[in-house]
């Protein structure tokens, strides 16, 4: 390719760095210790954790349409010890199904910071990743990792259940290794979160503590 | 009701019935289910076949799709180098894309499972990042759904029968509907421009066009054509060889649609009215242009809009050379290239008919006159057939036959003319020969599908009832005792590829044939005259193979002298050429001057 | 002694029994609505601004989103008001494609509805048949269309592609297989007790006001009155089809059900028809290409019987390559909010759900 | 035509009482044109005289061009199965209309949400005055003027990544030394 046409193309590296200011990554929740023993104590806790999976059931978008048929008998996800629960206190897993509306953001957020630690995020569709269909919208986010910290993303508008069910196996062998539950680093980086979430959510009124 | 319904709760326990039935639960991941053959899962491109028009990328409405450049991707004439990259976090699997996919390179396949912890993953490269998908393709760009028209407008035309009674035109253009039906097929990607040589604005004159903006399509087109209404009708199209919707259908008519907006304003006033172009402040620089054919006309006018002092010397008495005079009328009227020519005096071109330079004027009193030179001389001279008996009476080129015939005069054709050659002008003396009354034998060395002449011209030969002879090389003329052609003799010959070049015709010993003919009309190929240069100029001016070197600005070896047309040895010889030179020498004449303050 | 006292209570925006996030705030005496407010926009993502930067093919593909569990008769609307706009004939093996397309929808979304009506009653098993079986319609719409839940098939001119070999086969014996599971589902859940009980004298629409009320849909035919666009103002191939359009009396949740069971089988036998009488030829009327693709200036009115009940299209066009305005009438739009307000006051608690699945409300038809 | 007898008359009666330009438009769809304050006694009289007791839909859109919005009140006879559609328009300037959720309560919802999305405001509308969306401060989002995509840039936040994209149209150009001019650039792709 000739030389006239990379002028103002930017660059890998540059696009790299773009993308490491866009957002901080919680990734490795560090819960893994050096101690032999807690070793042990953290595998078993892990394989536990992995083997019962609440999700909360609250459907955000349209993603959730998939949620009934992977539920329920023809790819029954209770194989995978896969359960709704009815309550933000009860469960461990928070689904967004799709778009998030900025009026559903809030209510989001308030259910995510009521969930016990460990507790997992999992973002369903294009919509979450980068604004899917609805980019030029006023009324949706578009990038889910700016306002929350997300362990698994599953591709697709929306996923099909083969594919939820791909996201909920990845999500347990990030649990077992530690990878996954991003609870403590989201409270580490409140404040980054919390500026992100005040720009979309213009009236904010929340508790004023985190812990509620 | 009774507070002790029994049938109401007996009856639901009866669905125990279902224990120990196989339940109908796949075990995913163990077990697969079948993804039918029409999924729309992630995309696959095929990179080879992809041409990168980026028609994926303009339907896709949530701006999934980018067009980037690929390492391994060269790109060049009808290929942008560019490929789609999909981004997963905006795609709606809508498979749009792939039914706007002009080569059908674009497919989506049975894959759609992609799961990660890293959201800046989901870019893809279709076919490059995944190029095992393509054993996997299922829901496919189907030529029957697709949303690509692919076939043309047909353009009326007037019946062989009647065509070959006068010199009338035969395509009768297109009407308004047409047009506007025709210049909806585009999908404006602008592979086209590239293989224009003188990159006219095809994408955007033809949308012009498709939105009902005649006048705004004529303005487009003279940005960079003066003569659009001779290649309306006459170019030789190489847009449209390249055009996306050809990969798979008919290309868009770019040339009938230029035809078509030409027509519009049918005469010089109108189009200066419409075109009302900016003309600089005179800068008091002199230009002298040598002969008024295409690339003289162009240089001439572009170089008076930017004010220049120009002066074109014409030898013939009428304009547009080779243009003129070597197409027929029934392809190209006089008055097409007329009212183009009067719109340019109109500008201020200033065309001295006539004037033969060499003789009525000298070249040097041109030179020393001017800050410029152009030189559009063109290839006067044909080649002769250069067999036994050429110098009969009766063999004759077809440059001076369709001239004779253009300029009024009268040629004696007799029973039979044999025309000789392949090209465009051969296929023009073998039509004009069979609207004079004579019966039309064509010779050709190669096979009818080798041959260089548009497939529209040559089909319109054989349906007017030229006789097409291919594989046959002509060896003899035969004379009659006064020296008047009798007949032509030929060997028919066979093609033999050597070396995967392009097949050669050797010729079949004992084959040999006598046609009877009254004439012979031969369209092998021109040759320029430079007689008209001093000796030292032409001794200065790099030549090769009888053509003048010129680089990117058609400047010569002599820089106040540019070059331009047939006689230049850039590129193929047709009219569109002629006038990108023309174009492209006055933004050289323009670059070299106006450094100059 | 209790005392009796008036509280707020906030419901949803996620509860089970609809599909979509929407709140009603009660107002309650007891376990008594007295009050009640239906909160909207948790879903809201501005479709019909959205179309307006898009142009006439690239809405489609938006349009199918309106309402997750029913996107076909979204599709099936805006064709048909495009080519009423336009002019633009369908051919007929196309009209009875799109036809079969409908009724599938219509089956696929009863059983989703099963799923919801008998979970928000407390009978989950019901709920892992019907959805499950619901499976093998997307299945058949797999094959057909490419996509299980949002197929973008039927579009302005026809459908997208002609159906594949063995597809009649297969949807004979799909039909075959629900026609016999219907009345297993019969069994758990017409014939329990409990859901007769939880269902019958409940969530009442008056048959008087049902029509100016805005009901439509199987909440219409609940309240005895007969009236479906699929008659009234027949399109595709409706006219050229044999079936039966229920309806009970009572207005209450146990008369839309059993409307809605009815239905499954008045579907299953469209179908059937369909899949026999279907004639051969094309299937697509090709529109011009389609970046620059212009309708002709004017409106239309098009209206669909959804699964929901009555929607329609109010399109615009100004006569450029994308719509003018692009609106949609959802029978969830009346349902959801107006109606619901009014026949709330005087239920149960727990019955709000329960009638809310009953009337068919889809929020994200209400806030588009 | 003979064949829109039913349709015609209902037309006819319209005209006898109001002011209207109207016409037939197809099969069972009547369109009249009514000035703003003659709509809700079209409404009424065709609601309670002519028993078109349905309110199917009430549409706004938005003519910035003639600086008017259009409200469009569609309602239906059940008996005939015919459609009236009402057509007027308002002012942009002064965006107010009748209220007519006395008419049809289920109007109410529409006039709700057209308070939100177009900024048109109905005197007596009871009902929260957010329906749809929350804390909404700029303007109305469905009046043609505000720029939706352009809202979703400054306020979310693209995810990087894709910025070597490039234009086909400007590629081929950059190679072939090709100057658009700029009267022909708004006929390029875009």
């Amino acid at each position: 390719m000739s030389e006239k046409n990379t002028i103002g193309i930017p660059t890998v590296e540059e696009i790299k760095q773009a993308q490491i200011d866009f957002s901080p990554r919680c990734t490795a929740a560090g819960r893994v210790n050096d101690k032999e023993t807690q070793k042990m104590v953290d595998y078993i806790l892990n394989f536990a954790r992995k083997h019962s999976l609440f999700v909360l059931a609250y459907g955000t978008g349209c993603g959730a349409i998939e949620i009934p048929a992977t539920m329920t008998s023809r790819y029954d996800a209770e194989r995978f010890g896969i359960r709704g629960a009815a309550t933000p206190r009860q469960a461990d897993i928070l689904m967004i199904t799709g778009y998030l509306s900025t009026k559903t953001l809030k209510r989001v957020i308030r259910v995510y910071e009521q969930m016990q630690d460990p507790k997992y995020v999992i973002a369903f569709g294009s919509c979450t990743i980068n604004g899917g269909m609805y980019f030029d919208s006023y009324n949706t986010i578009k990038a889910l990792d700016r306002y929350l910290p997300v362990d698994v993303y599953i591709a697709g508008c929306m996923p099909r259940p083969e594919s939820v069910i791909r996201g909920f196996v990845k999500l347990q062998e990030l649990i077992q290794k530690g990878n996954a539950g991003n609870g403590e680093c989201y409270r580490e980086n409140l404040d980054w979160y919390r500026e992100n979430q005040q720009k979309v959510i213009k009236n904010w009124d929340f508790p004023e503590n985190y812990n509620w | 009701m009774s507070i002790l319904d029994l049938k109401g709760l007996l009856v639901p326990i009866g669905a125990l019935k279902q224990m120990g039935k196989h339940p109908h639960t796949i075990n995913f991941p163990d077990e697969e289910k079948n993804i039918s053959d029409r999924y729309r899962g992630f995309h696959h491109n095929s990179l080879e076949d992809c041409i990168g028009c980026g028609n994926c990328s303009t339907i896709c409405m949530n701006e999934a799709i980018d067009m980037v450049a690929l390492a391994e991707i060269e790109g060049g004439k009808g290929d942008s180098g560019l490929r789609p990259r999909v981004d997963y976090g905006r795609c709606c699997y809508c498979a749009l894309c792939v039914d706007v996919c002009p080569t059908g390179s674009l497919n989506m396949t049975k894959d759609f499972i992609q799961v990660t912890n890293n959201p800046y993953e989901f870019l893809l490269t279709p076919g490059k990042d995944n190029p095992e998908a393509k054993e996997k393709v299922s829901f496919k760009a189907d030529l029957e759904a697709s949303l690509n028209i692919f076939d043309r407008v047909p353009m009326r035309e007037l019946d062989p029968g009647e065509r070959v009674k006068s010199f009338a035109e035969v395509l009768l253009g297109y009407n308004e509907e047409e047009a506007r039906r025709e210049a909806n097929r585009c999908i404006s990607c602008g592979l086209c421009t590239e293989a224009c040589p003188v990159h006219m604005h095809i994408p955007e004159y033809i949308n012009a066009i498709a939105q009902g903006k005649d006048d705004e399509a004529l303005k487009i087109i003279y940005d960079n054509n003066d003569l659009p209404e001779v290649c309306g009708k006459v170019c030789t199209r190489r847009c449209e060889d390249v055009c996306a919707i050809q990969v798979r259908g008919e290309a868009v008519a770019i040339r009938w649609l230029k035809g078509y907006v030409t027509e519009t304003a049918d005469n010089a006033d109108l189009i200066k009215q419409i075109v009302t172009p900016e003309i600089r402040e005179p800068n008091h620089y002199k230009v002298g242009i040598v002969g008024a054919g295409p690339a003289g006309l162009t240089a001439g006018y572009y170089l008076s809009l930017r004010g220049y002092d120009v002066t074109i010397y014409e030898s013939h008495k009428d304009p547009g050379g080779m243009v003129m005079y070597g197409i027929p009328k029934y392809r190209l009227p006089y008055d097409s290239i007329q009212k183009q020519v009067d719109y340019m005096v109109k500008m201020g071109v200033k065309i001295h008919y006539n004037t033969r330079v060499g003789k009525d004027i000298s070249f040097q009193e041109i030179y020393d006159n001017s800050d410029a030179v152009f030189l559009g001389v063109g290839l006067q001279d044909a080649w002769n057939l250069g067999i036994e008996g050429d110098d009969a009476d009766g063999v004759m080129s077809a440059i001076d036959f369709l001239g004779k015939i253009n300029s009024g005069e009268t040629v004696e054709v007799g029973k039979k003319l044999i025309s000789v050659g392949g090209g465009n002008v051969s296929i023009d003396a073998s039509r004009v020969g069979r609207r004079l009354g004579a019966e039309v034998d064509q010779l050709y060395r190669r096979r009818i599908k080798d041959m260089p002449a548009d497939w529209e011209e040559i089909e319109g030969a054989e349906d007017e009832g030229v006789h097409l002879i291919p594989q046959a090389i002509p060896t003899r003329v035969i004379k009659d005792k006064k020296g008047k052609v009798k007949g032509i003799e030929y060997v028919k010959a066979e093609m033999i590829s050597e070396g995967g070049g392009r097949p050669r015709p050797v010729p079949i010993e004992g084959s040999e044939t006598i046609i009877d003919c009254d004439i012979i009309i031969a369209a092998i190929g021109q040759k320029a005259d430079y007689s008209l240069l001093p000796e030292d100029i032409a001794d200065k001016l790099k030549m090769e193979r009888g053509k003048i070197l010129v680089n990117d600005n058609r400047q010569t070896s002599i820089s106040k002298i540019f070059a331009g047309g047939d006689a230049v040895k850039y590129g193929n010889v047709d009219a569109i050429s002629a006038i990108a030179d023309g174009y492209y020498a006055t933004l050289g004449i323009d670059k070299m001057l106006m450094k100059k303050e | 002694m209790i005392r009796e006292q008036e509280t707020t209570l906030y419901l949803g925006p996620q509860h089970p029994g609809i599909t979509g996030n929407m709140m009603v705030k009660l107002k309650v005496k007891g376990d008594t609505v007295i009050k009640a407010e239906t909160h909207v926009g948790y879903l809201h993502r501005a479709f019909e601004k959205l179309i307006e930067n898009r142009n006439w093919l690239q809405s489609f593909t938006l349009l199918c989103r309106f309402c997750v569990p029913e996107p076909d008769p979204m599709e099936l609307t805006y064709a048909r008001a495009v080519e009423q706009l336009e002019g633009r004939e369908v051919p007929e093996r196309a009209k009875y494609i799109r036809t079969i397309v409908s009724e599938l929808a219509r089956i696929q979304s009863f059983l989703l509805w099963y799923g919801g009506q008998s979970g928000s009653s407390g009978l989950y098993t019901l709920g892992q048949w019907s959805v499950g079986d619901r499976n093998y319609i997307l299945d058949l719409f797999e094959d057909l269309t490419g996509a299980r839940i949002y197929h973008m098939y039927m579009w302005p001119g026809g459908v997208r592609r002609d159906l594949p070999e063995g597809w009649i086969d297969k949807a004979y014996k799909t039909m075959d297989y629900l026609e016999k599971r219907l009345t297993d589902y019969n069994q758990l859940l017409f014939d329990n007790a409990i859901f007769q009980k939880r269902a019958q004298g409940v969530g009442i629409i008056p048959k008087d006001k049902a029509i100016e009320w805005g009901v439509v849909g199987a909440p219409l035919r609940g309240t005895g009155i007969k009236h479906d666009v699929r008659i009234d103002e027949p399109y595709e191939a409706y006219d050229q089809l044999k079936f039966v359009v229920p309806t009970y009396e009572g207005g209450d949740v146990w008369a839309r059900a059993l409307v809605r069971r009815d239905e499954i089988k008045q579907s299953i036998s469209i179908i059937r028809q369909a899949l026999d009488k279907l004639p051969g030829g094309s299937y697509y009327n090709r529109i011009p290409n389609p970046m620059k693709w212009t309708v002709p200036a004017g409106e239309a009115w098009v209206k669909t019987e959804s699964v929901r009940g009555e929607i329609g299209f109010y399109v615009v066009s100004d006569g450029s390559n994308k719509p003018r305005r692009v609106h949609l009438k959802g029978a969830a739009y009346a349902h959801g909010v107006s109606v619901l307000e009014k026949i709330l006051p005087g239920q149960n608690i727990a019955d709000v759900s329960f009638i809310l699945n009953s009337l068919g409300v889809c929020p994200p038809e209400i806030e588009r | 035509m003979s064949n829109f007898k039913k349709e015609t008359k209902i037309l006819k009666s319209l005209k006898d009482v109001f002011e209207i330009k109207g016409s037939v438009k197809s099969d069972k769809r009547i369109s009249i044109k009514a000035d703003k304050k003659n709509v809700s006694s079209i409404l009424l009289f065709l609601k309670n005289q002519k028993g078109f007791i349905h309110l199917n839909h009430i549409s706004c859109v938005d003519w910035i061009e003639q600086n008017e919005f259009e409200l469009v009140y569609i309602v239906w006879n059940p008996k005939t199965r015919l459609t009236v559609m009402v057509h007027t328009r308002i002012k942009r300037d002064e965006p107010v209309m009748e209220n007519i959720d006395t008419i049809w309560d289920q109007a109410n919802t529409y006039e709700r949400e057209f308070r939100e999305m177009f900024g048109i405001e109905f005197p007596g509308l009871i009902g929260a005055k957010e329906f749809i969306l929350e804390d909404w401060d700029n303007i109305p989002p469905m009046r043609k003027d505000f720029n939706s995509q352009q809202y979703a840039i400054d306020t979310f936040s693209t995810r990087p990544g894709r910025e070597n994209a490039q234009n086909v149209r400007e590629a081929i150009q950059k190679r072939s030394g090709e100057e658009i001019p700029d009267f022909a650039k708004k006929y390029s792709r875009d």
